[in-house]
């Protein structure tokens, strides 16, 4: 077995216990939790006779072990109860909003690892004037909350701008097709993503200006300097490869705080996700709901966890041999 | 150090000079410290004056007309309800600080006994620890404190409880690894050789040079703590009772286009205070970083 | 009195598992210390003598018992160590005491040097304070730091590398050891002040020399042939050669401290450039996979068949341990 | 021998200005390197021997500075002091290469090593990836590594000291230079290496016909492949000499005192000395000669005046009172 593979199946056997955990905590933290589970698990409804039957169903007459196996069960054949007061399988409503979720995701990312790297590189460079201004502005960059940046934003360039829509991800009444619906998107994307970006820039930058600072400090770059070697070529080949990986790692912890910021920022935005369904869930007491974005949330950070470790080990040849 | 130096110095600590000595030459090293420091002062003492630099009773409402925008007596606005915002904002300082201090407590209570049991003791109990520390750190902390909120009911001690027990995976993570590398260096393997007991070793020679380690992160986790505290009350899910400042943000979503003020004063002083930290919690980490500020 | 050697030191053995396997246990060992006897009487002084991964370390922190052995006996005083508690171990620490390599690291940098030595006293005497600061004020003087009166309120990073060293003995001679391990004792100060702690060291040394057995551990001979009587060559973790440190320097037997010998660098142009030399060749193998047979065969420069095969036992060659086939028969 | 010179230091002074004061780490000092010569300076940690060399490098850290002084490099005689920072890059790694302290931490841990040495050829001479990648084989061929393409397709971590201190040579001798640094080349390693290395490099040079600067704290590895010997102390030459006689007949108390200080398999313990006190504060240096604090000799002038270097026969330089 070629150590790489090793090394996958290793880190596979490291997270998907971690799925199952987030299932036994979300169980308890439901048992736990004072007055008649029920109503966690159903929902605050009126209706007798539908609480009566989800009782039966959930096994919830039955001993706390019994219920703990059929809440697992269910769990893994993708039941998570129904929405009472959407009339719709909790998993149904969720899986349906995970693509506009991820899209924005993806795109931040995209965007803030691209330009987080480069600036975070040349302030870590440069130092200097440069590199205090930089830096400065990526602290203040992860130190505004990005529900409320959103708002600022939505407030000057849809409010009193207007040249960006109010919120949602489709101009309504209009059927668009092909090109016309991805531009109508992309549209609809601009603030949210921006607003997603922006903190994710600060932080990359931070990081990368941080690791690449102590990248070089490192001996092997006074090596390559002593080679005669341009000093762009000292940074970007010597300094930031190294410095990559610390960075790789930041963003895989980070994909969880990326998460949440998505779910904020859909929220401010209208912007059809797992964000806006949290939102009015809370508000309508949907707790089925709301547990089932937990588990789904979870789910999604530990997969991005796995993928981003599995990265690093391709980048650092020392990790796979460990 | 030459004799004269040297001789100052004791000199200076003899007389219990020496925190300030210290700290004096940490703002002339670190201007972002500095600054980080006087924000962080400031937003303290408004906190704590509250009372007296506002005119209304918190949360009162009808105290002015609603969506009143910026005026003399009401420098900050007038919400839906007929609430001061200024007076609100500053008493949800303190709530955002008392957030932080108190869930930040928690956390380093449950961080440093965990990472001192999994640092020291090591073997089977340190992986078991440490696999659950993991997985405690990938879970997003957020949602779990939302949950736990939402389910158990929504009051400021929930609140503050829920932040604490999501928070603990990175402080005990790293109080860890100050154990580990600390348990390696020799002072330690010469004070075991000397006789000490396990106790000893662990209060008196290692955790004393573990915690400097620890504290800008502390910082840094009462900050996260406040933007927990605030998303939460973003979302709604806040004690009605208390004032907050992600809580008024989440009203001021609903009129973001009737009235800005009611979304951007709230989030300014929010977005200060986490600023504030942040700096002292990073101007911290990169003085106590010796090969940094080497250079 | 009896008439049994201070320090008996016998088959220790300390592995060290390596690599973790998907499930189970791991079943390769890192032979650290495999298989060492030796014996050391009051007055003695015995140097180990060997390149990093010789084990030489590890030996003598098993000895302490700061590593839990693997297997064997250590006798100290006729007290089988290895059988104690932990708690009993620690009651019997001041007989037992160890300077290390870095002074700088093995002193704890948060506090001043009167607690650093006089915490000795607190754990094992129930002497008054004062009693205790007239103590610790002796030690000082004894190990050269003069005046006392300076010293006793400074933190470790106030003093110099050669002042340092001086405090971790003064603490290591304050309960009257019996046995006195020095690890490395010089190689982290500067130069021009290792000399002033050599002759620290021999001065303790004849002073207590009718109570105390002393080891000093060392990469280098010629720091062991100022200090010690005896030495120990190890390789791999096993003792290849013991004889009178005189002897091993003139005429080393076995091939490796032939090797060590004759690549140590002489400050002497003339000897230097004239003596005779061993080929050198290869490097110490990695401790996880030892060659077969005598661990030194792939790079001895008179390797024959069954070197290849067993591990030569250690036999005696007038007066003198060696483990090579070059001498049996 | 060819007689010319190849690198010639004069009056150079190096400061790193740090929290605690400005440290004056190589102060007013002078110095030459013939053609094919192996020279060694020597000192304690703190004498200012790794910052002369990092200084003729220019690769020191941020908070140092060449504050006065030139490094004239020959036969052009350019002032490398004086140099912009593009003109400098030529220099490194192309006339002059460094060797340096520790294997485990000069080489790039991500990079595989042969890319590492093909690197500086590829700037300097232009070559190919391909090409420069064959050359760096050649060149660790011709250090003694076995299996040398299967060698330069690895990383750091996956080969010994030795073997890593054997690639950072090769990186440093891969264009050619004339002159080789080497800061303390050997100290990082095992004696039996050490002394494999040693030769190793002796042979390198002489068979590539390059001048050497050895770095050391070790009296001993200079005794074995030096023609000349500096040594340094508190930031400023003490003495300089042609290696027999220096050490035959050191004169300065400093190099008598460290020629003592040092146990030697060919010493009783009894000759074992060793100097008093400790090596001096460069924040705050002693008046006079910098030595005088720990000079069994010293005299009231000696903390008055600070002795000049002066030539006391044709291949000796003395700083001190008691030699004029």
């Amino acid at each position: 077995m070629s150590p790489l593979i090793f090394f996958i199946i290793r880190r596979l056997i490291q997270y998907v216990p971690m799925i199952l955990v987030v299932i036994i905590v979300t169980f308890l933290l439901v048992r736990l939790a004072p007055g008649d589970p029920t109503y966690i698990l159903v929902g605050e409804v009126g209706d007798e006779s539908f609480v009566k039957a989800m009782r039966e169903r959930l096994g919830l007459d039955r001993p706390l072990y019994d219920q703990f196996v059929i809440y697992i069960s269910n769990v893994f054949r993708g039941d998570l109860g129904y929405s009472y007061l959407r009339s719709e399988p909790v998993a149904k409503l969720i899986v349906e909003r995970i693509p506009a979720t991820l899209l924005l995701v993806l795109t931040a990312m995209f965007i803030s690892a691209l330009v987080g790297i480069i600036v975070g590189t040349i302030a870590a460079a440069r130092r200097g004037v440069a590199d205090l201004t930089l830096s400065t502005l990526s602290i203040i960059g992860i130190s505004i909350p990005y529900f409320w940046l959103g708002q600022i934003i939505l407030i000057v360039f849809a409010v009193w701008l207007g040249i960006f829509p109010l919120g949602g991800m489709v101009s309504v009444g209009y059927e668009y097709q092909g090109l016309e619906y991805f531009l109508d998107v992309l549209y609809h994307l601009t603030l949210p993503a921006m607003t997603l970006a922006i903190f994710n820039i600060a932080f990359t930058t931070k990081i990368t200006r941080g690791s690449v600072l102590e990248a070089l400090t490192q001996d092997y770059i006074v090596t390559a300097r002593a080679k005669g070697i341009p000093e762009s070529r000292v940074v970007f080949r010597h300094a930031l490869r190294n410095a990559l990986i610390p960075v790789v790692t930041y963003t895989g912890f980070n994909t969880g705080v990326l998460l949440v910021g998505a779910i904020l920022t859909e929220t401010v935005f209208a912007w059809p996700g797992m964000g806006s369904l949290l939102y009015d869930s809370i508000r309508l007491r949907d707790y089925p709901v709301v547990l089932g974005i937990f588990i789904y949330g979870s789910i999604i950070v530990i997969l991005a966890n796995l993928i981003v470790d599995v990265l690093y080990g391709i980048i650092d040849p020392r990790i796979r041999l460990r | 150090m030459n004799n004269q130096g040297a001789a100052y110095t004791y000199h200076l600590k003899n007389v219990g000079l020496q925190l300030l000595y210290k700290s004096s030459k940490v703002f002339k090293v670190n201007p972002r410290f500095t600054a980080g420091f006087i924000i962080v002062l400031i937003v303290i003492i408004l906190a704590l004056v509250a009372p007296f630099i506002t005119w209304y009773p918190p949360l009162k409402t009808l105290v002015g007309k609603p969506f009143t925008p910026p005026v003399a007596l009401h420098p900050f606005g007038v919400d839906d309800l007929g609430r001061d915002i200024y007076t609100n904002v500053l008493y949800g300082i303190r709530t955002s600080l008392i957030v932080g201090v108190s869930a930040v407590t928690i956390s380093l209570a449950i961080g440093i006994l965990i990472g001192v049991i999994a640092g020291y003791y090591g073997g089977l109990l340190e992986d078991a620890l440490m696999r659950i520390t993991d997985m405690a750190l990938i879970i997003p902390q957020f949602l779990l404190a939302l949950v736990i909120v939402a389910i158990f009911g929504q009051n400021f001690q929930n609140i503050i409880i829920a932040i604490g027990i999501v928070s603990w995976p990175g402080i005990a993570r790293m109080m860890r690894a100050e154990f580990l590398s600390i348990k390696e260096r020799p002072f330690v393997e010469a004070a075991k050789a000397v006789g000490l007991s396990d106790v000893k070793i662990i209060f008196e020679e290692i955790l004393p040079n573990a915690i400097p380690a620890i504290i800008p992160y502390a910082v840094l986790q009462v900050n996260t703590a406040i933007l927990v505290e605030a998303g939460l009350g973003f979302l709604g899910i806040a004690d009605p009772n208390v004032p907050s400042l992600g809580l008024m943000l989440n009203t001021a979503q609903q009129y973001l286009v009737r009235a800005w003020f009611m979304a951007f004063f709230p989030g300014l002083v929010l977005s200060i205070i986490v600023i504030g930290l942040n700096l002292l919690g990073d101007g911290l980490i990169e003085h106590l970083n010796p090969r940094l500020r080497k250079r | 009195m009896g008439t049994y050697p201070l320090l008996r030191v016998e088959n220790v053995k300390k592995y060290f598992p390596v690599g973790r396997a998907l499930f189970g246990k791991s079943k390769q060992y890192v032979k650290a210390v495999d298989d060492v006897n030796f014996s050391l009487d009051v007055g003695g002084s015995l140097g180990i003598v060997g390149e990093s991964g010789s084990g030489k370390t590890t030996l003598a922190k098993v000895i302490l018992r700061l590593f839990e052995p693997t297997s064997g006996k250590v006798y100290l005083d006729n007290i089988d160590l290895f059988s104690l508690s932990n708690k009993e171990v620690r009651r019997l620490r001041p007989k037992m005491q160890m300077i290390f390599q870095d002074p700088m690291a093995s002193l704890n940098p948060r506090k001043k040097i009167k607690h650093i030595i006089g915490q000795v006293f607190k754990i094992h005497t129930d002497i008054s304070d004062v009693e205790i600061s007239e103590r610790v004020i002796d030690l000082l003087e004894k190990v050269g730091l003069t005046p006392p009166e300076l010293f006793l309120d400074r933190y470790p990073h106030e003093l110099s590398g050669g002042q340092r060293q001086r405090v971790c003995i003064a603490r290591a001679i304050a309960l009257n050891p019996k046995l006195l391990i020095a690890d490395e004792p010089v190689s982290a100060l500067d130069v021009s002040v290792r000399g002033q702690i050599v002759k620290l060291l021999l001065e303790i040394y004849e002073k207590y020399k009718n109570e105390i057995a002393y080891i000093v551990i060392s990469h280098d001979i010629a720091l062991i042939k100022s200090i010690c009587k005896d030495a120990l060559v190890m390789y791999l973790g096993k003792v290849v050669e013991k004889s009178e440190i005189g002897k091993i320097i003139e005429e080393p037997l076995h091939p490796y401290s032939q090797m060590l010998i004759s690549s140590i660098p002489v400050p002497d142009p003339e000897i230097a450039r004239n003596r005779k030399r061993i080929p050198i060749s290869g490097e110490i193998p990695s401790l996880i996979n030892p060659p077969k047979g005598c661990y030194f065969h792939p790079r001895c420069p008179y390797v024959m068949d069954r070197c290849r095969e067993k591990m030569p036992p250690l036999i005696e060659v007038d007066n003198r341990l060696v483990s090579c086939y070059l001498y049996s028969e | 021998m060819n007689d010319s010179k190849i690198l010639e230091i004069s009056n150079l002074t190096t400061y790193y200005y740090t929290s605690r004061g400005i440290v004056r780490a190589v102060d007013g000092v002078t110095l030459y390197v013939k053609r094919g010569e192996s020279i060694a300076i020597v000192g304690e940690s703190g004498s200012g021997k790794s910052t002369l060399a990092f200084t003729i490098m220019r690769l020191l850290p941020d908070n140092a500075q060449i504050v006065n002084g030139n490094i004239w490099l020959y036969p052009e005689k350019i002032d490398l002091v004086r140099l912009s920072n593009d003109e400098m890059r030529k220099v490194r790694g192309r006339r002059i290469g460094m060797i340096f302290q520790d294997p485990m931490t000069f080489l790039n841990p991500v990079m595989k090593v042969g890319d590492q040495i093909a690197e500086a050829i590829m700037y300097h001479h232009g070559y190919t990836k391909t090409e420069a990648r064959r050359k760096a084989v050649e060149l660790l061929e011709k250090l003694r590594i076995p299996d040398a393409a299967n060698v330069a397709s690895r990383y750091p971590h996956q080969l010994s000291g030795g073997m890593k201190q054997r690639v950072i040579i090769a990186i440093a001798v891969s264009c050619n230079p004339e002159l080789l640094i080497a800061d303390e080349p050997t100290t990082a390693l095992d004696v039996t290496v050490q002394a494999e290395v040693l030769e190793l490099l002796r042979r390198l040079i002489q068979e590539l016909g390059m001048s050497l600067i050895l770095v050391t704290h070790d009296l001993g590895i200079v005794a074995e492949i030096c023609n000349r010997v500096t040594i340094m102390y508190a930031g400023k030459i003490v003495e300089i000499g042609e290696t027999y006689s220096l050490y035959r007949n050191p004169k300065h108390p400093y190099t008598i005192g460290l020629l003592n200080a040092v146990p030697t398999i060919h010493k009783s313990s009894s000759e074992v000395g060793g100097i008093k006190g400790n090596p001096p504060d460069l924040v705050n240096p002693p008046t006079g000669c910098r030595f005088n604090p720990r000079c069994p000799y010293a005299f009231e002038r000696c903390i008055r005046e600070e002795p000049p270097l002066i030539e006391v026969n044709n291949d000796r330089a003395v700083a001190c009172w008691l030699v004029v």
